[in-house]
């Protein structure tokens, strides 16, 4: 029998393990929430924004001090996502606006493999390090495991989500795009132009990328594999729902959680590695009960 | 410019729903699937083998996802799962009975998908757009889960990498690649005829209904979730189908790692590139997934760039994702569109379209 | 004007078709025997013959509804028992109104079988016409179409006494009316089952009944003046020349038509009926007059009757849909068709063709010409058939280049079709061919076109001294259009009789013929020829002002208005080219090269409807326009080289106001008569 | 023929299809229907009307089993419930078009028609993939049904063309094909003229009457144009918020006081 603090043990690595799926998710959430559309290339975007940072590092640190690169670093790469947007708003969201959502769904995916070529074929498929300066040793809290870099991922996570949701109520951008993801109509009359908006919002998932790819990069090295991570990020979006920013740390919490508990407890009696698909069962079980996750919008139908 | 269609009246009903409606498309397509049959007297061991079976596999497979994501309206991403679920159930049933015929073989395991498909499509009644996708996924998963860890259904082989036992018709040997070939196209053709039928009679019909609007569906007597779950059978026993096949006639192993997320998608192209709703899109879209990266393995050997295998399976893929995103702006109905605005363009020839 | 037997002593002009005895004409075999008189003796032999064999197709819910010969015969013997018994007898008349459906050419059939004649009315006529129709022919019966046809008899149907029964083909919106006598083709047909059952010998007996010297059908004409005149055509009339001219024309049971013109008109009874039966090709009826184009393209009809308007319609749209195609389309296009223009009417002629150009026409064909005419629905065409106005030469020819064999027919109602017809390997865009077949043709002093065959009709109904103001003892029945025997024996016609003037030198005048010469040319708008009692010809002339001033404008000539446009010497220029071609073409005109365009002007002022100097269709009103301009008319005759003028203008804005000019006047240059053919 | 005069002429048959007893719906605290109690008799065509929000489009969708009153009963056929799916509605007879189109946009005219007669498909689908047996000859009966339709409403030059591609006063019509080819007994038609212009109006008024007399079937319409109600109706229901104020021949509710004050008098 698992002693109760081993239980809880394994339940709070779930749970800063669940916080960076949040991370993952938080920029599909922004995307559809802005535009409708399911961005499958996030996965694609947290790959080259690590990659990207690690490049930049690597010639920051050539030039000056490790602090002074670290920063300059983030800032380059910063700019280089808001450029993506940028490109990416002008050479795929304006000329398939209007075309229904699957189809922009799979621009998305072309757009995964665009990325993801192209990277490699820069930066090849070698593991690359990241070094974040934190040390990887956990701290222990009577008897309990933490791992530090977990525990700056989860507060990133939620640093981002504060910020999101004080940008989002509090100033004019924020609020046209709130607009924007009830009706485009009524965005167009505030004046702001939905191209903009989008600019802004795929720049805000690229940073939302940029800190999901560092957390995850100085785990687990930078390399392709971490594309993949994106996958796990999906359970969390339907079971927080597609268009909430707060069920996105709720489901990433639920989904890590649950998932560590089950591989944990579960796994071993069924054959072990149900890692792969305990998230997505779980979320599609609370689907069956909420079919718009448990803080999406409700659809009404009307007639 | 081809055609000569004036003159050629339709007197009855059956005459105007034909498939082929024009006489001229019609002879067109039977010289077609004719001359496909006569192909092995031609073709190299290597297209037989490597392009054209792969070809036909996929096509099925491919309109396998379009009855369920084109015509039913319903996105899955868990095509890989149906295949691996056909190829499993094959497998099982050749070693396990084997005075089965390969044909029966097949069938029975596309109904095994047909069952599984019906089962993960019970939540489509509740889930619908981008959540039933991803619910999807929890097949595709699980699925690929269930065939890695569970010892069964791998016949307890150690190595997890199988080979299917030869294949035989009648104490015929089915083994070589033309053999091979001719009943895969015999299995396509099939398929190809009962799906279109299956489209354009009255199920297709309730299936773009709750496609196309679920609400009004229900008023005219379309139960959803019956509708639904048909979609998912017969979407799942083609899919189901295209598996067994491509265990059978293709790869001759039999391994999970074959029908993973990325063959799904990979489909799932076929059926976007080709054309959501269309039957004829699937085979376009099929040839474009298989020919494009063989024809840039080519374009790079001709430029001498040969040599760089990492590089140039990267450059591959990212032309591949540009060709994917130029297509669906230049064309989101995709080569289907197309081949109907050339065949239109030919009919009004020389008028402008 | 002297009578009409006097001119028959003109044997110098008379000229005679081919196969003058259309007795002698082989006839199909199916309906060979010399004892089907009637078109329903003929219907009842083929539906034995030839039973399964399409006799009809229409257009409905979306597919061509095919009826055999044998199930026309069927339906034509219920609706015959069914008129029967509501009392329809012989002699009677049955009125037709409504489109071209099978139930129509059924109900003719069964009309025809009991000895009732069938009186079919255009069916866009207003109700004060239909009434007077039916007042005349003293129909019992109408058969309408549908409720809207139903609705305009019964608003008239206080003043129609003779009028016992209306049935009508579609019942809908029909069904609360509660009018006596009004029942539905279906209900008819019901009671014609019950009198077959009763007495079924009774259809065949009164088909035996009937002879070809009986009254098949009706037809009015709307004529120029007055109300329309009902000719009476007899099965004889009708037979002989629909055999013989299908022999001519050498049509099969495996032709088909499109019956897409007015019932009412002779020539849709003529090929859509009177033909079909007797050489048993397929009808094929129209779903709706919106849909004719498709209809058109669908059926692909190898036998074609089409007035000008619709030639020049489609080559019209031809031109503009081409005019949207890419560069390389338009090349493609434009060469191929100046490929078929060199070559094209020579290979249909069968003249000698070079074989590179019989290569390239070959190319053009599988590229241009089979897509192009596949397209609009004439790939198919054997017989084409053009008729009543002229239809220009390039419009002529650019059919005949593509490979159709498009010809005129001139001819009336009271010919039963066909005076004149070109034959396949003689024919030119200027005339409408030699007589045809067993027709005789010969013209009065004043240059009317007289005829005499067997197709002439009996009589005018009820009319007879319009019959016989028409129609001699001898047969000889007068046109009323005047025409000229070119050298080659081709007769034209060159405007209607009581036009026709002459030129006090005798020679003759045909304002209308010279006018639509005139008219040929794109920067002639109108014209008005003068000269009958006169010296000589001259003529008014209206500028096309788009053409011209585009004319003007490349050539830098600078104008402030259409009159000042009209006045200038460049432009007179012009004009005065052209009317010197005219001449030269009149020259070669044995009858016509005295009636040579002497001087001319041109007007200051269009010539406009709203002014009553045209109708409203267009047509010029001689007598207006020689009151108002009769100063510049004999200025023309004068000598002076101008003349000052004003008149009463009618502006684009609808202000009325004076127009003022200083008008010149024109020698032109006359030719010598050269009679070239 | 004025529309009136033609409504006079087919006298609506005796008896109920459809009754709805004391029926009442909320959603959350807006009481929508509140007690209505109303009939229709079979062939008779029967308007509803009232102001924006008067509850008119509830009460379809309760006859039509979109939504489920929390109390009264229905009676349709002579079977009464507390609810009736719209699978039960549709199969019994009941057929109706919406106020904002709702057709498959992806289909054809015809097919669109065509799918009106799903419920009479006895075919499996085994059938209809093999094109063998019942599937053919059901599919080609089925084919000549719609097409008397298409003949009927005057669309059959729009017969292949994909209805997302046509004017609104035709998808209009081609709805109504949908709901004719379903063969109803009670036809439920929400505001069949919205967003006409005057000719089309006069056409689908034809239309309506044409149906009633060629169909037979008893007709409910919701529609503004009084003008056209009064024309076209034998029996007219008058609700305001959600409670029924009037409901009897045109004549009567024209003069009926309440309406005039509530409905008509409103309106001027």
């Amino acid at each position: 029998m698992p002693t109760p603090f081993f239980v809880l043990e394994v339940a709070l690595s779930g749970l800063l393990a669940g916080l960076l799926y949040s991370l993952v998710a938080l920029g599909f959430v922004l995307i559809y929430k802005a535009s409708g559309v399911f961005n499958f290339a996030q996965g694609a975007l947290v790959l080259l924004a690590a990659l990207v940072f690690v490049r930049a590092t690597e010639i920051f640190d050539a030039m000056g001090p490790a602090t002074v690169g670290f920063w300059a670093a983030l800032l380059a790469t910063m700019a280089v996502m808001v450029l993506v947007a940028a490109a990416i708003e002008r050479f795929l969201l304006r000329p398939l606006v209007n075309q229904p959502p699957i189809t922009l769904f799979m621009a998305t995916i072309g757009l995964t493999f665009l990325i993801e070529g192209i990277s490699q074929m820069i930066w090849g498929s070698r593991v690359y390090t990241l070094d974040l300066g934190i040390p990887d040793e956990p701290w222990i809290i009577h008897g309990l495991y933490i791992g530090k870099i977990d525990l700056f991922a989860a507060a990133v996570a939620i640093a981002m989500v504060i910020a999101l949701a004080v940008f989002f109520q509090f100033t004019r951008i924020g609020r046209a795009l709130r607009a924007v993801s009830d009706d485009h109509q009524a965005a167009l009359s505030i004046g702001i132009p939905l191209n903009f908006i989008w600019v802004v919002v795929w720049s805000l998932a690229g940073m939302a990328a940029l800190f999901a790819g560092l957390v995850w990069g100085a785990k687990l090295g930078v390399q392709f594999s971490i594309s993949v991570v994106a996958l796990k990020a999906l359970p969390v979006l339907i079971l927080g729902g597609f268009t909430s920013i707060p069920g996105v740390i709720v489901g990433g919490i639920l989904i890590g959680v649950s998932e560590k508990l089950a591989e944990v407890f579960v796994g071993p009696v069924v054959g072990g590695a149900i890692e792969s698909w305990f998230a997505y069962v779980l979320a599609l079980a609370v689907l069956l009960v909420r079919p718009q996750g448990l803080f999406g919008e409700k659809i009404i139908e009307r007639v | 410019m081809f055609y000569r269609d004036s003159g050629l009246i339709k007197t009855t009903y059956k005459a105007d729903r034909a498939i082929f409606p024009v006489d001229q498309d019609r002879w067109a397509i039977v010289a077609l699937v004719g001359l496909a049959f006569l192909v092995p007297a031609v073709a190299s061991e290597y297209w037989l083998s490597s392009i054209l079976i792969p070809f036909f596999i996929f096509s099925v497979a491919a309109i396998g996802l379009n009855i369920l994501v084109g015509y039913a309206g319903l996105l899955s991403l868990g095509t890989g799962g149906f295949m691996a679920v056909g190829a499993f159930a094959a497998y099982n049933f050749a070693i396990r009975i084997p005075e089965l015929n390969i044909i029966v073989v097949l069938i029975l395991a596309g109904l095994v998908s047909a069952g599984v498909g019906i089962i993960f499509g019970l939540p489509s009644l509740r889930i619908k757009g981008f959540y039933l996708a991803v619910a999807t996924l929890a097949s595709q998963f699980f699925i690929e889960w269930l065939f890695v860890r569970v010892p069964w259904f791998t016949n307890y082989s150690t190595s997890g990498v199988i080979s299917a036992p030869a294949v035989q018709i009648f104490g015929y040997d089915m083994s070589g690649a033309a053999q091979r070939y001719l009943i895969v196209l015999a299995m396509t053709v099939a398929v190809a005829v009962t799906a279109k039928n299956m489209v354009r009679s009255a199920i297709g019909r309730s299936w773009m209904a709750i496609r196309d609007m679920d609400v009004a569906a229900e008023i005219i007597g379309v139960r959803p979730l019956r509708t639904k779950l048909v979609a998912f059978a017969v979407s799942s026993f083609y899919c189901g189908l295209a598996g067994a096949m491509w265990v059978f006639f293709y790869i001759g192993t039999v391994e999970p790692q074959a029908f993973d997320l990325n063959r799904s998608f990979q489909i799932l192209f076929m059926v976007i590139i080709g054309g959501l709703g269309t039957i004829v899109g699937c085979f376009f879209g099929a040839a474009f997934v298989i020919l494009l990266p063989i024809l840039l393995d080519n374009l790079f050997a001709l430029l001498g760039t040969g040599g760089h295998a990492d590089l140039l399976s990267h450059a591959q893929m990212a032309i591949y994702g540009a060709l994917i995103i130029i297509l669906l702006i230049k064309e989101p109905h995709g080569m289907a569109k197309m081949w109907q605005i050339f065949r239109q363009r030919m009919r009004i020839w020389p008028f402008p379209y | 004007m002297p009578a009409v037997t006097e001119e028959a002593r003109l044997p110098d002009l008379s000229v005679r078709g081919a196969a003058s005895d259309a007795r002698a004409a082989p006839r199909d075999q199916a309906t060979g025997s010399e004892s089907d008189d009637t078109f329903p003796k003929v219907l009842l032999r083929r539906a034995k013959g030839h039973a399964s064999d399409p006799a009809v197709r229409e257009k409905e819910f979306g597919i061509w509804q095919s009826y055999s010969w044998s199930e026309v015969a069927e339906e034509a013997e219920l609706l015959a028992c069914g008129l029967a018994s509501l009392g329809l007898e012989r002699g009677d008349r049955v009125a037709l109104l409504g489109a071209n459906r099978p139930q129509f050419y059924w109900a003719t059939y069964a009309i025809q079988s009991v000895g009732a004649i069938p009186v079919p009315i255009y069916q866009d006529s207003i109700a004060e016409e239909a009434v007077h129709i039916l007042d005349h022919s003293g129909a019992s019966f109408v058969l309408a179409e549908d409720q809207e046809q139903i609705d305009k008899v019964l608003s008239v149907r206080d003043h129609l006494p003779r009028l016992s029964g209306l049935i009508f083909k579609d019942p809908r919106g029909l069904r609360s009316y509660a009018e006596p006598g009004l029942r539905s083709m279906e209900e008819v047909r019901a009671l014609g089952i019950a009198k077959r059952a009763a007495d079924p010998s009774f259809f065949a007996r009164a088909v035996a009944e009937g002879s070809g010297g009986d009254v098949a059908i009706i037809c009015y004409t709307s004529g120029t003046t007055g109300k329309p005149k009902g000719v009476v055509l007899t099965f004889d009339n009708l037979i002989a020349t629909a055999s013989t001219m299908a022999a001519f024309e050498g049509l099969t049971g495996s032709d088909s038509v499109l019956a897409y013109l007015p019932m009412a008109w002779i020539g849709d009874h003529f090929f859509s009926y009177a033909q079909s039966a007797l050489v048993g090709f397929p009808v094929n009826c129209p779903e709706s007059g919106a849909t004719l184009m498709t209809d058109l393209r669908e059926v692909g009809p190898t036998y074609f009757f089409a007035p000008p308007r619709i030639f020049e319609s489609i080559l019209t749209d031809v031109t503009i849909r081409m005019e949207n195609a890419g560069w390389i389309k338009r090349r493609l296009f434009a060469f191929f068709m100046a490929v078929a223009r060199s070559t094209g009417v020579r290979l249909l002629e069968g003249r000698p063709v070079s074989a590179g150009q019989r290569l390239l026409y070959g190319i053009g064909r599988l590229v241009v010409y089979a897509p192009l005419l596949n397209t609009l629905g004439l790939r198919r065409l054997r017989v084409a058939y053009t008729a009543g106005e002229a239809l220009g030469p390039e419009i002529f020819d650019f059919y005949r280049s593509l490979g159709v064999n498009l010809k005129q027919v001139y001819g009336q109602t009271e010919s039963s079709v066909y005076v004149c017809v070109h034959a396949n390997d003689d024919v030119r865009s200027d005339t409408v061919g030699r007589p045809a077949p067993g027709v005789e043709v010969r013209f009065s002093e004043q240059g009317e076109l007289l005829y005499r065959s067997p197709g002439v009709f009996k009589e005018y109904y009820r009319t007879e001294d319009a019959t016989g103001d028409a129609k001699d003892e001898g047969g000889w029945v007068r046109s009323g259009d005047a025409g000229i025997v070119t050298d080659d024996g081709h007769i034209k016609i060159i405007d209607r009789a009581k036009d026709v003037g002459r030129l006090l030198s005798g020679s003759l005048f045909a304002p209308k013929y010279i006018e639509n010469k005139l008219k040929f040319f794109p920067s002639i708008k109108e014209a008005v020829a003068f000269g009958d009692g006169r010296q000589n010809v001259c003529a008014f002339i209206n500028i096309e002002l788009e053409a011209v001033g585009n004319w003007a404008e490349r050539r830098g000539i600078s104008f402030t208005s259409y009159a000042d446009l009209a006045g200038r010497m460049e432009v007179y220029d012009l004009v005065s080219g052209q009317i010197e071609e005219a001449n030269r073409s009149l020259a070669r005109e044995l009858q016509l090269a005295g009636a040579q365009i002497h001087r001319f002007l041109i007007l200051p002022k269009e010539l406009d409807a709203d002014d009553g100097e045209l109708t409203r269709t267009r047509k010029v009103r001689r007598r207006v326009i020689a009151e108002r301009y009769g100063a510049l008319i004999e200025a023309m005759y004068g000598d002076d080289d101008s003349v000052d003028f004003e008149t009463r203008a009618t502006f684009e804005d609808g202000r009325v106001g004076i127009v003022r000019a200083h008008v010149p006047i024109r020698q032109a240059r006359t030719f010598a008569p050269e009679p070239v053919r | 023929m004025t529309p009136a005069s033609a409504a006079a002429h087919a006298a609506p048959a005796t008896g109920t299809i459809l009754k709805l007893d004391d029926v009442s719906l909320s959603f959350g605290g807006i009481k929508a229907v509140q007690g209505v109690t109303f009939d229709i008799r079979p062939s008779e065509i029967r308007a509803i009307i009232g102001p924006n929000g008067a509850g008119k489009s509830s009460v379809l969708n309760i006859i039509n089993g979109f939504y489920r009153p929390q109390r009264g009963t229905i009676t349709f056929k002579g079977r009464a419930r507390s609810y009736m799916s719209p699978y039960e509605a549709a199969r019994g007879g009941v057929a109706r078009t919406f106020q904002n189109i709702a057709l498959f946009k992806g289909m054809t005219t015809l097919d669109n028609i065509l799918s009106g007669r799903l419920l009479k498909v006895r075919s499996s689908v085994f059938e209809q993939a093999l094109q063998v047996g019942r599937a053919v000859r059901e599919e080609l009966d089925q084919r000549q049904h719609v097409e008397r339709i298409l003949d009927f409403l005057e669309i059959e030059h729009i017969r292949k063309t994909p209805v997302g591609q046509l004017p609104y006063g035709l998808q209009k019509r081609v709805e109504l094909g949908r709901a004719l080819a379903m063969e109803p007994d009670l036809l439920l038609l929400d505001e069949p003229m919205a967003g006409m212009n005057l000719e089309e109006k006069e056409d689908m008024c034809r239309f309506i009457l044409d149906v009633r007399e060629e169909f037979g079937a008893a007709i409910a319409l919701i529609e503004h144009d009084i003008g056209v109600v009064m024309d076209l109706s034998d029996r007219i229901a008058v609700l305001e918020y959600g409670r029924l104020i009037a409901d009897g021949a045109p004549e009567q509710v024209r003069n009926d006081p309440a309406v005039i004050a509530a409905y008509l008098g409103a309106k001027r």
